[in-house]
C-alpha cells in the first residue's frame, strides 16, 4: 500500500517539474528558429515562482466560479496524469479510470475554466469561452475514433493494459492503424493545447486568441496555476501520445533503477515529440477559427482510416 | 266454365295491366303539366287495383280486395283530387321543368327497366309450372321497373310537388311487388301501410304549402342554404 | 302486460297534453312520462332476464333481450331528455325564438306540438323495438319519421324548412326501400311457411325456418333493407340528411334522434342480418356491412376535421359511431357483436350529454360557429364547458371512458377474422376524428376570458349535464351487472356461429 | 417480508383520495392557502409509499400481481410488479418526492396558483395513472392508463390555458400523443393475436410466433408508437412545444418519467415479448438515437429561451438511451447475451440519471423563472449571486448531463461507451463499424451538451444582469430549493454509489436476457466499476472524487509555499478603456452559439438581419436591430405540408354536402343500382 503511495508521490512530483520545462523548451526552440535567442530554458520555473508571490486583482463582477476554477483545473489535470503510465507501465492509479476518464476529467477541467471565462462578465471571456467549447466539441469525435482504435487493439480502455499488450508485439507502431491512429491524436493534440495552427498563446489578440482570452482577469497565484494546469495538461496529452504509441523502455515495476532508466528514456522521446511539435508551430501560420473545423475532420478521417485498418489489413 | 274463370285469361289480363302501369309511368316522366301528371298517377293507381281485383278473383283471397278497395280509396281519388285542389290554391306556373331534359330521361327510363328485368330474371324458374301461385311473377319486373323509375324521377324533378307524386309512384311499385309475389301481406300490415301512405301524403302536402309560402315557388334547388 | 303499459303511457301523454293550457301542466306530464317510461322499460328487461323472452297479444308483440336493451336505452335517453328540454324550451321563450315578435298564444301552441309529438315520436320507436311482425316494425319506423318531421320544423325558420323537407323525402325514399326489402323477404319465406296466416311475417316464426329462403331473393331483399335502414342510421352516402336536420331540431329532439333512432334503425337492420346470415352463411352480409361501416367512419372523418358548426359536428360523430356500430356487427363473431351492442349502450349515454353542453353554449352565445365563434367558454359556462370537453374526450373513445372499451373490442374483432387492412384504415380514421374533434372543442372552451357576462344558472339545464357526466365516468370502470346480462343475451341472439 | 402489495395499493389510495380532495375543493371555490402544499404533501406520502413498494420487489425480488373486476368478463384491470415494472416504479416515485417537495414552494404563485385544487387534482391522478402504466398487466389496462397519463399531462399542460402558446403546444402533444396510441394500439393487437391472449405473461416471447412480415411490422409499429411518447427526431416537434409552456414542475416530472414511458414501452417488447430480432431492428433504434441525440443537442444549442433548451436536451438523453438499447439489440442478435445485457444496463441506468438530473434542471429552471420572471437568456445574468443555491444546484445538474465525472451521467454514458467499444468486435461484416462511429457520435453529443450548458449556466447565472427582471430577482423560498437538494444529492449519490447500485439490474437482465451480468460489471470489494471484467476497461467514480479531493492539497501547498501573504484586490475587469463595463458588453445566449451555428450551418440555414441607424456618421451608428433565426425543418418540410395536405383534401371532401337534394337523392340512387348490379350477384 505504501509502495502504491510513493509511486504517486513520485509520479506527481515528476508531473509538477517535467510540465514547465516542456513549455520551456519549446519557447526555446521556436525562438532558435526565428534566430533570435529566447528565454532560457528555465524561464517558465521563474515565471510561476514570480506569480506565486504576486498580488491579485479579482474581477468585482465574478461569483466563487473565477476563484475555485484554477483549483479545480489543476486538481482535474494532475489527477488525469496519473492515470497515464510515465515510467512505469503500471500507472499508479490506472484501476479507476482508463482513457475515457482522462478524456473526461480534462473536458471537466475546460468546463469550469469556460464558466470562469464567462464569470468576467468582459467579451473577451465571452469569446474565448464560445471558441473553446467549439473546437473541443469537434475535436472529440476523431479524439475518441482515435482512443477506440487504440482500445480495439489492446481489448481494454485501461492505458496499463494497453501499454503492457503495445510493449508485447515487436514494431507495432509501424502498423498502419497505429500510425494513423497517432496522426489523428497529434491532431487533436495541437488543437487542445492551443497550439499555432489553432490558436496562437503567446498573443491577446482578440482576433486569433482562444484559451488566453478565457484567463484574461487571471493574476497572481491564481494565473500560476492555470499555467501550470495548462502545462500539465500539454504533458499528460503528449504522455498519451508517447507511451500509448511508443511503450517500449517503461519498465514493468517501481524498482528504483528501472525506474531511472525509463525516465531517461522518456525524457528522451518526449524531447523528440516537442522538436515535432516545434516544427509544425513553426512551419504553419495561424489558422482562421472557422477552418479549424476542416483540420479536424481530417483528423476525423484519419481516426475512421485507422479503425478499417485494424480489421483491414489485420493490423 | 267462362272465359274469365281460365286462370291462362287472368294471367294475361295482369300482364297486360302491368305493361299499361309502365307505360302511364313512363309518361309521368315525360309529361310536362302537373295537372296532366297527377290524373296519370290517378289512373295508374286505378290500374293497380283492377290488377290487385284480378289477382283476389283468381286466388280468392278475400284481404286482397280490402287491399284494392284502399288502393282506389287512398290512391286514386282521394290523394289526387287533394293534390289537384292544393295546385289550384297555389296557381303556380304549371309548367314542370325537370333536372335532366326528356330525351336524355326517357333513355334512362329505358335502362332502368332493361336493369329490372336483369334483377327479377335471376328469380324466374324456368321449371316451375304455370300454377296460379306464380300468376304475377312476371309482374315482379315491373314492379322493379316502377320502383326504380319512380326513384330516378324523385331525382329529376325541381318542384316538390312532383317529387311528392314520385315517391307516391314508387310506392305503387312496391304494392304491385305485393300482391303479385305474395297476393298481399297480412291483413294488418296492409292497413297499416295505406294509413302510413295517407298521412305521408297529408303531412308532404302540408310542408309543399309551407315551402311555397316561405320559398314562394316550389322549386326544390332553392333550399341549399345549409352546406358542409 | 308491461308491453302494454309501456306502449299506453306515451299515447296518454300524448293525448293528455293536447288538452292542456297552461305550460306547467305540460311540463308536468313530460317528466312524469320520462320517469315512468324508464321504470316500465326496466322492469320490462327484469322479467325478459328472468325469462328469456316475453310476447303478449299472441305474438303480435315479441320482447327478447335485443329488444329489452334497445328499449331500455331509448327509455333512458328520453328520461333524460325531459328535464332538459323543459330548461331549454322556456330559455328558448324567454329567449322570444319560440313565437314571432312576442305573441304568447303562438308560442303556447307551439310549445303544446313540442309536448305532443315527443311522446308519440317516442311511442313509434317503442312500438319497432315490441313488434314481432316485421310489417308492423316498418310501419312504426315509418312513423317516426312522420311524427318527427313537425318536430325538425319546430323553429319555422327557412332553412328548418329545408332541412325538414330533405328530411323527408330521403326518409321516405329509404323507408320505400326498406319496405320493398319486407315484402321480398316475406316472398322469399312465403314458399317456405306456406299460407298467409298473421303470424307468417313474424321474427320469431321467420327465424327458425330462416335456413330454407329463396337465396337469391333474400340476397336482393338484404341490400334493400340495409339501404332502407342505413338511411334512417344515417350511413354514409345515405347521411346527407342527419347534419341538416340535426342543425335545425331544438336541442334534445337532436339528441333523442342521434341516438334512439340511431338504435333503433340499427336493431331493425340486426333482426334481417340474423335471417340473413341464417339462409345465406356471414360471408354475403358481413362484407356489405364492413363496406358500409367503413364508409360511414371514412366519411365522418373530413368533415369533423374541417367543420365550422358544432352541432353538424356531432352530426357527423353519430355518422362515425353508426359506422363503427355497423363495422362490429359487420367483424361479426362473439367479439364483434359485443362491441358493437357495448359501443350502441356507451353512445346513447355519451351523445346526449355533448348534446345538452352544445345546447347551453349556443343558447349562451346564440349561435353555434366553431373557428370564429367565441372561445374561453370555460370562464362563462362554469359546468357545461368542462363537461363538454369531458364528453369530447369520451366520445373520441379516449381509453379512460367507456367507448374506448367497445371500439377496441370491435378492433379485436376486426383482427379476429383477419381484416388487417381494414382494422388500421379504421384506427387512422378514429385518430383522425379524434384530431379535428378535440382541437375545435378546446378552441371553444379554453381560451382568455371574452369578458361576456357569467350564465345564469338553470337547474333544468345542468343537472341532466351532470348527471350524465357522471354515468358516463362511473360506466369507464364498471358496468352493472343486469346490463351485461342483457348484453350478453343479445348477444346471443346475434352472434350466429358461422 | 416486505408487504409489497400493501404498500403498492397503499400508495395508489392516496394519490386517488388526494385527486378527489382536490377536485371537491376546486368544486367548492376554495382557493385557501392550505389546500396546494396538503395536496402535495398527501403526492409525496403516495409516492414515499410506491417507493418503498418497489424497492422491495427490486431487492426481494418478489413479485405480486393481482386483479380488480371490471363489470365486463373479458376485461379485468391487472397489476403485476415485475423487475422491470418495479424499477421504473421505483425511479417514478423518486421522482415523485422530489417533485411533490418542490411543489409546496411553487405552487405559492404563478399560473398553478389560481385554481391550486383542480391542480392538485390533475396531478395527483398523473401520477396516479403513471404508476399503473408501469405497473398494468394486461393490454387493455396498460393502454387505459397511458392514454389517462396523455389526458392528465394535458389537463397539466394548459393549466395557463389563456395565452395561445400554451394552448398550441397543449393541443400538438395531445393529437401527436394520440397518434401514437393509435400505432400502439395495432402493434398490441397483432402481438396479442400471436400469443392468444391479452395478458403480458402470456405475451413473453409471442414476438416469434408471428410471420417474418407480420412480426417486422408489429416491431416497427410499436417502435413509432412508443417514439412518439419517447420523442424520437422525425416525430419529436410536440416535446419542444408542450414542456416549456407547462409549469415547471410539471414539465420536470414529464421530461423526468413522463418520456419514459415510452422507454418502458420500448423496453418491454423489445426484451419481453420479442425473443430474438433480426440485425436491421437493432440498426434502426441504434441509428434513430444517433440521430436524436445529435440534432437534439445541436436545436438545443441554438436555443434561448431556457426551458425549451432543456426540452432539447431530453430528446439527446433518449437518443443515448436508445444507443444504449439499439446495441443491445444488435449483441442479441448476434448472439452475445452478455454484451446485449452490458447495453440494456447502460441503458436503463441512463434512464434513471436522466430522470434525475433533468428533472434537477427544470426544477432549477422553474425557480429561475419564478425568481427572475422570464425564460428569455437574454434577459438573465447575474442570478448567481441573488439565487445562490439554486445556482448551485443548476451547476451539479449541468456537471451531471454533461457526463463529466465524478457524477451520475458520466457513469451511464461511460458503460453505453464500453457497449459500443466491445461491439466492434462482434461481428465480421461492415455493420461493426457502426460502433465506433456512434461512439464518436456520442462524443460529439457529450461535448456538445457541455458547450450547451456552459452557455446556459454562464448565461443565466454569471457575470451582470442583463434585465431589470434578472435584477430584483429573490431566490426560491425553502420548500423549492429542498427538492432540488434533494435530486442533486441523488445525483452524486448515483454517481459515486453506483457500484452498490449496479446489482438491481440483476433481475431484469436476467428476465430480459436470461444473464446475470452484474456480478461482473462490479469489483475490487464494490468499489470500481468493469465493463464486463477488470480486464477490459474499469472506472471507479469514488476514487476518482476523492483523488480530486486529496490532490487538492498540492495547489494550496503551492499557493502558500512562497510565505508572504499576497494581497487580495477587487478591481474591475478590463474594459478596453470604454467609460466602465456594463451589461451590454457581456456575451449573449446568440453569440455564444454564433460559431456553432456557422459550422452546423447546413442543417440550420440560420438567417439574419441587422438594420443600423446611423445619425452624424456613417461609421458611429446610433443603434443597431439585430434578429437571427434558425429554420425549424422538421416544422417546415414534414408536418406542415402534411397538415395542410390533410385541410386540402378535408375541404374538397366538404363539396359532398352541396345542400342540393337532387344530389343526395343521386348518391342513394347509384348505391342502389351499383349494389342491384354486383351485390346480387355477388
Amino acid at each position: 500500500m505504501i509502495e502504491k503511495a510513493l509511486a504517486v508521490a513520485f509520479q506527481i512530483g515528476l508531473v509538477l517539474l517535467l510540465s514547465p520545462l516542456v513549455t520551456g523548451f519549446n519557447r526555446v526552440l521556436k525562438a532558435r528558429a526565428q534566430t533570435r535567442r529566447g528565454p532560457s530554458l528555465l524561464q517558465p520555473y521563474r515565471d510561476l515562482y514570480k506569480l506565486l508571490r504576486k498580488g491579485m486583482v479579482i474581477p468585482d463582477t465574478a461569483s466563487w466560479i473565477f476563484t475555485a476554477t484554477p483549483f479545480v483545473l489543476f486538481v482535474t489535470t494532475l489527477l488525469a496524469s496519473l492515470l497515464i503510465p510515465m515510467v512505469s507501465v503500471a500507472a499508479p492509479l490506472s484501476l479507476f479510470g482508463g482513457v475515457l476518464a482522462v478524456v473526461y476529467l480534462l473536458a471537466l477541467g475546460r468546463f469550469f475554466l469556460a464558466l470562469a471565462g464567462l464569470d468576467t462578465g468582459s467579451s473577451f471571456g465571452g469569446l474565448g469561452s464560445s471558441r473553446e467549447m467549439t473546437i473541443s466539441a469537434i475535436a472529440e469525435p476523431a479524439l475518441m475514433l482515435a482512443v477506440f482504435t487504440v482500445a480495439i487493439g489492446a481489448g481494454s480502455t485501461n492505458l496499463s493494459i494497453v501499454a503492457q499488450s503495445a510493449q508485447g508485439q515487436s514494431w507495432r507502431f509501424l502498423a498502419p492503424s497505429q500510425m494513423l491512429a497517432f496522426a489523428a491524436l497529434f491532431i487533436v493534440l495541437i488543437a487542445e493545447t492551443g497550439r499555432i495552427p489553432v490558436d496562437n498563446l503567446s498573443t491577446h489578440l482578440e482576433l486569433t486568441m482562444i484559451h488566453e482570452a478565457m484567463i484574461l482577469e487571471y493574476s497572481g497565484p491564481y494565473l500560476a496555476l492555470i499555467e501550470w494546469a495548462a502545462a500539465i495538461k500539454q504533458l499528460v496529452l503528449m504522455m498519451l501520445l508517447v507511451n500509448v504509441f511508443f511503450p517500449f523502455g517503461l519498465s514493468a515495476d517501481w524498482s528504483p533503477g528501472a525506474v531511472l532508466f525509463s525516465l531517461v528514456l522518456f525524457s528522451l522521446k518526449l524531447l523528440l515529440l516537442s522538436i515535432v511539435v516545434a516544427i509544425v508551430e513553426i512551419g504553419n501560420a495561424k489558422m482562421r477559427l472557422f477552418r479549424v473545423p476542416e483540420l479536424l475532420a481530417i483528423a476525423f478521417v484519419l481516426g475512421a482510416l485507422a479503425l478499417v485498418s485494424t480489421f483491414l489489413f489485420q493490423g | 266454365m267462362h272465359f274469365w274463370q281460365d286462370s291462362e285469361f287472368g294471367n294475361r289480363m295482369i300482364t297486360l295491366m302491368a305493361a299499361l302501369v309502365l307505360v302511364l309511368q313512363i309518361v309521368m316522366v315525360t309529361e310536362r303539366w302537373i295537372v296532366t301528371n297527377i290524373r296519370a298517377f290517378a289512373l295508374q293507381s286505378f290500374l293497380l287495383a283492377c290488377i290487385a281485383n284480378t289477382i283476389a278473383y283468381y286466388n280468392n283471397a278475400p284481404h286482397i280486395y280490402a287491399a284494392a278497395v284502399f288502393m282506389l280509396l287512398v290512391k286514386a281519388i282521394l290523394l289526387p283530387v287533394m293534390f289537384e285542389r292544393l295546385v289550384t290554391k297555389i296557381e303556380i306556373r304549371q309548367e314542370i321543368e325537370p333536372l335532366i331534359n326528356a330525351p336524355i330521361s326517357v333513355i334512362i327510363t329505358g335502362l332502368l327497366t332493361l336493369l329490372a328485368y336483369v334483377v327479377a330474371e335471376s328469380f324466374h324458374r324456368p321449371d316451375e309450372p304455370l300454377s296460379p301461385a306464380s300468376l304475377g311473377h312476371n309482374t315482379l319486373a315491373v314492379a322493379i321497373a316502377l320502383f326504380l323509375i319512380g326513384f330516378f324521377m324523385m331525382v329529376n324533378r325541381r318542384k316538390a310537388l312532383t317529387q311528392v307524386l314520385a315517391l307516391l309512384s314508387l310506392e305503387n311499385g312496391i304494392f304491385l311487388a305485393a300482391i303479385s309475389l305474395t297476393y298481399g301481406m297480412p291483413m294488418i300490415v296492409e292497413v297499416g301501410i295505406f294509413f302510413d301512405v295517407l298521412v305521408a301524403g297529408m303531412v308532404l302536402a302540408i310542408l309543399v304549402y309551407r315551402i311555397r309560402e316561405t320559398f314562394d315557388s316550389m322549386d326544390v334547388s332553392r333550399l341549399s342554404r345549409l352546406k358542409g | 302486460m308491461a308491453i302494454f303499459v309501456l306502449l299506453s303511457i306515451p299515447l296518454f301523454a300524448c293525448g293528455l297534453t293536447a288538452l292542456m293550457r297552461k305550460r306547467q301542466w305540460m311540463e308536468a306530464v313530460h317528466l312524469l312520462s320520462g320517469i315512468g317510461l324508464f321504470a316500465t322499460a326496466a322492469s320490462l328487461a327484469g322479467s325478459v332476464l328472468r325469462s328469456g323472452s316475453v310476447s303478449s297479444g299472441n305474438g303480435f308483440l315479441y320482447v327478447d333481450s335485443l329488444s329489452a336493451l334497445v328499449a331500455v336505452l331509448t327509455a333512458f335517453v328520453y328520461m333524460v331528455c325531459t328535464p332538459y328540454a323543459v330548461g331549454y324550451l322556456r330559455r328558448d321563450e324567454s329567449d322570444g325564438t319560440l313565437a314571432p315578435h312576442g305573441d304568447a298564444h303562438a308560442a303556447l301552441r307551439r310549445l303544446r306540438m313540442y309536448y305532443c309529438l315527443m311522446p308519440l315520436f317516442v311511442f313509434c320507436m317503442f312500438l319497432i323495438v315490441v313488434a314481432n311482425n316485421l310489417g308492423v316494425m316498418w310501419i312504426a319506423i315509418e312513423s317516426t319519421t312522420l311524427a318527427s318531421i313537425f318536430l325538425v320544423t319546430f323553429y319555422g325558420r327557412p332553412t328548418s324548412l329545408e332541412a325538414a323537407w330533405k328530411y323527408a323525402m330521403i326518409g321516405g325514399v329509404g323507408l320505400s326501400m326498406a319496405l320493398f326489402g319486407t315484402v321480398l323477404t316475406y316472398y322469399s319465406a312465403h314458399q317456405v311457411l306456406g299460407g298467409d296466416s298473421v303470424s307468417a311475417l313474424n321474427w320469431s316464426v321467420l327465424v327458425l325456418q330462416a335456413q330454407h329462403f329463396d337465396k337469391p331473393v333474400m340476397r336482393l331483399a338484404f341490400i334493400l333493407i340495409l339501404l332502407g335502414f342505413g338511411t334512417k342510421a344515417g350511413l354514409a352516402p345515405m347521411h346527407t340528411w342527419k347534419p341538416d336536420a340535426y342543425c335545425q331540431a331544438p336541442v334534445p329532439v337532436a339528441a333523442l334522434m342521434s341516438t334512439a333512432v340511431l338504435n333503433c334503425a340499427l336493431y331493425g337492420l340486426a333482426r334481417f342480418y340474423v335471417l340473413t346470415t341464417r339462409c345465406l352463411g356471414p360471408a354475403f352480409a358481413s362484407n356489405l356491412l364492413i363496406l358500409f361501416g367503413l364508409l360511414s367512419i371514412g366519411v365522418a372523418a373530413p368533415f369533423i376535421l374541417v367543420q365550422r358548426s358544432s352541432r353538424r359536428m356531432l352530426a357527423y360523430s353519430s355518422i362515425d359511431h353508426g359506422g363503427i356500430m355497423v363495422l362490429g356487427l359487420g367483424f361479426g363473431g362473439v367479439l364483434g357483436v359485443l362491441g358493437m351492442l357495448m359501443h350502441m349502450t356507451f353512445h346513447t349515454v355519451t351523445k346526449p350529454l355533448l348534446f345538452f353542453c352544445v345546447g347551453n353554449i349556443q343558447q349562451h352565445t346564440g349561435n353555434d360557429a366553431m373557428r370564429r365563434g367565441a372561445s374561453g367558454l370555460v370562464h362563462v359556462l362554469p359546468i357545461s364547458a368542462p363537461m363538454f370537453l369531458l364528453g369530447a374526450l369520451a366520445v373520441t373513445g379516449t381509453p379512460p371512458f367507456s367507448m374506448f372499451q367497445s371500439e377496441f373490442m370491435v378492433l379485436r374483432a376486426g383482427f379476429a377474422s383477419q381484416h388487417l387492412g381494414l382494422s388500421i384504415v379504421f384506427v387512422a380514421c378514429v385518430v383522425a376524428i379524434f384530431c379535428g374533434f378535440f382541437h375545435h372543442v378546446t378552441q371553444l372552451v379554453l381560451g382568455p376570458p371574452s369578458g361576456a357576462p357569467r350564465e345564469a344558472f338553470s337547474r333544468w339545464k345542468t343537472y341532466p349535464v351532470i348527471g350524465l357526466s357522471t354515468v358516463v365516468i362511473a360506466m369507464g370502470f364498471w358496468l352493472p351487472a343486469p346490463l351485461y346480462q342483457l348484453l350478453d343475451g343479445a348477444v346471443r341472439i346475434l352472434a350466429v356461429q358461422p | 417480508m416486505w408487504p409489497i402489495c400493501e404498500l403498492y395499493s397503499a400508495g395508489l389510495l392516496v394519490y386517488a383520495v388526494a385527486a378527489l380532495a382536490g377536485l371537491t375543493a376546486h368544486l367548492r371555490k376554495t382557493t385557501a392557502a392550505w389546500i396546494a402544499p396538503l395536496l402535495c404533501y398527501a403526492a409525496i406520502a403516495a409516492a414515499a409509499l410506491e417507493f418503498s413498494a418497489s424497492c422491495g420487489a427490486l431487492f426481494a425480488g418478489a413479485a405480486f400481481d393481482w386483479s380488480l373486476p371490471s363489470g365486463i368478463q373479458s376485461i379485468h384491470y391487472g397489476v403485476c410488479l415485475d423487475p422491470l415494472s418495479a424499477y421504473f416504479n421505483m425511479a417514478l416515485s423518486l421522482l415523485a418526492v422530489c417533485v411533490g417537495v418542490y411543489s409546496v414552494g411553487y405552487l405559492r404563485h404563478g399560473a398553478a396558483s389560481r385554481r391550486p385544487g383542480l391542480f392538485c387534482c390533475f396531478f395527483n391522478l398523473h401520477l396516479l395513472s403513471l404508476t399503473l402504466v408501469f405497473t398494468a398487466s394486461n393490454i387493455v389496462f396498460f393502454l387505459i392508463a397511458w392514454e389517462l397519463v396523455v389526458v392528465t399531462a394535458y389537463f397539466l399542460v394548459v393549466t395557463d390555458h389563456e395565452s395561445t402558446e400554451v394552448r398550441r403546444g397543449g393541443i400538438l402533444y395531445i393529437l401527436m400523443s394520440r397518434g401514437g396510441t393509435g400505432l400502439m394500439f395495432l402493434g398490441f393487437l397483432l402481438l396479442a393475436s400471436a400469443a392468444g391472449s391479452m395478458e403480458f405473461q402470456a405475451m413473453h416471447g409471442s414476438g416469434e410466433k408471428l410471420s417474418p412480415v407480420l412480426g417486422a411490422s408489429a416491431f416497427l409499429l410499436l417502435f413509432f408508437g412508443f417514439g412518439v411518447k419517447a420523442g424520437i427526431i422525425p416525430l419529436h416537434i410536440w416535446l419542444p412545444a408542450a414542456h416549456p409552456v407547462a409549469p415547471s414542475n410539471v414539465s420536470a416530472l414529464m421530461s423526468g418519467i413522463v418520456i419514459k414511458t415510452g422507454i418502458y414501452g420500448m423496453a418491454r417488447v423489445f426484451f419481453d415479448f420479442y425473443g430474438v430480432l433480426p440485425v436491421w431492428t437493432g440498426m434502426l433504434v441504434l441509428v434513430a438515437g444517433v440521430v436524436s441525440a445529435l440534432l437534439g443537442v445541436l436545436y438545443a444549442l441554438m436555443e434561448h429561451d431556457l426551458k425549451r433548451l432543456l426540452a432539447y436536451h431530453s430528446i439527446e438523453n433518449i437518443g443515448i438511451i436508445l444507443m444504449g438499447f439499439g446495441s443491445a439489440l444488435l449483441f442479441r442478435s448476434f448472439g452475445y447475451p452478455q454484451l446485449a445485457a452490458l447495453a440494456l444496463v447502460a441503458g436503463l441506468f441512463h434512464t434513471l440519471n436522466h430522470g434525475v438530473f433533468k428533472c434537477l434542471l427544470f426544477l432549477g429552471a422553474g425557480s429561475v423563472l419564478q425568481g427572475a420572471g422570464t425564460r428569455n437568456m437574454e434577459e438573465m445574468g447575474g442570478l448567481i449571486r441573488r439565487m445562490p443555491w439554486t445556482a448551485l444546484y443548476f451547476l451539479i445538474g449541468a456537471v451531471a448531463i454533461s457526463g463529466l465525472p465524478p457524477l451520475n451521467g458520466f457513469v451511464s454514458e461511460w458503460f453505453t461507451y464500453q457497449g459500443l467499444l466491445a461491439g466492434f468486435g462482434t461481428t465480421s461484416t461492415l455493420t461493426r463499424m457502426a460502433f465506433p462511429i456512434a461512439g464518436a457520435l456520442l462524443a460529439l453529443t457529450a461535448a456538445l451538451a457541455a458547450a450547451c450548458f456552459v452557455k446556459a449556466f454562464g448565461i443565466t447565472f454569471l457575470a451582470l444582469p442583463r434585465g431589470e427582471s434578472a435584477e430584483h430577482a429573490m431566490e426560491a423560498p425553502a420548500s423549492m430549493k429542498t427538492g432540488m437538494a434533494l435530486l442533486a444529492a441523488s445525483c452524486v449519490v448515483l454517481g459515486l454509489g453506483a457500484t452498490w447500485f449496479i446489482p438491481i439490474f440483476a433481475p431484469i437482465t436476467q428476465r430480459a436476457l436470461g444473464v446475470q451480468i452484474t456480478q461482473q460489471l462490479v469489483a475490487g470489494n464494490s468499489l470500481v466499476l468493469t465493463a464486463g471484467s477488470v480486464r477490459n476497461g474499469s472506472v471507479s467514480p469514488l476514487m476518482l472524487a476523492l483523488g480530486l479531493v486529496a490532490l487538492g492539497v498540492v495547489p494550496f501547498a503551492l499557493w502558500l509555499a512562497p510565505g508572504r501573504k499576497s494581497s487580495r484586490v477587487t478591481g474591475p475587469s478590463w474594459d478596453c478603456g470604454l467609460p466602465g463595463l456594463t451589461a451590454a458588453n457581456e456575451y449573449t445566449a446568440t453569440a455564444f452559439s454564433k460559431p456553432l451555428r456557422m459550422i452546423f450551418g447546413a442543417l440550420f440555414r440560420p438567417r439574419r438581419e441587422i438594420q443600423a441607424e446611423f445619425d452624424v456618421s456613417p461609421y458611429y451608428p446610433k443603434a443597431i436591430h439585430f434578429e437571427s433565426e434558425i429554420e425549424p425543418t422538421f416544422e417546415t418540410h414534414i408536418y406542415e405540408p402534411i397538415w395542410t395536405a390533410i385541410q386540402a383534401i378535408a375541404a374538397r371532401m366538404r363539396k359532398i354536402q352541396t345542400g342540393s337534394i337532387h344530389a343526395y337523392l343521386a348518391y342513394i340512387f347509384v348505391t342502389l343500382i351499383l349494389l342491384l348490379l354486383f351485390g346480387v350477384r355477388g
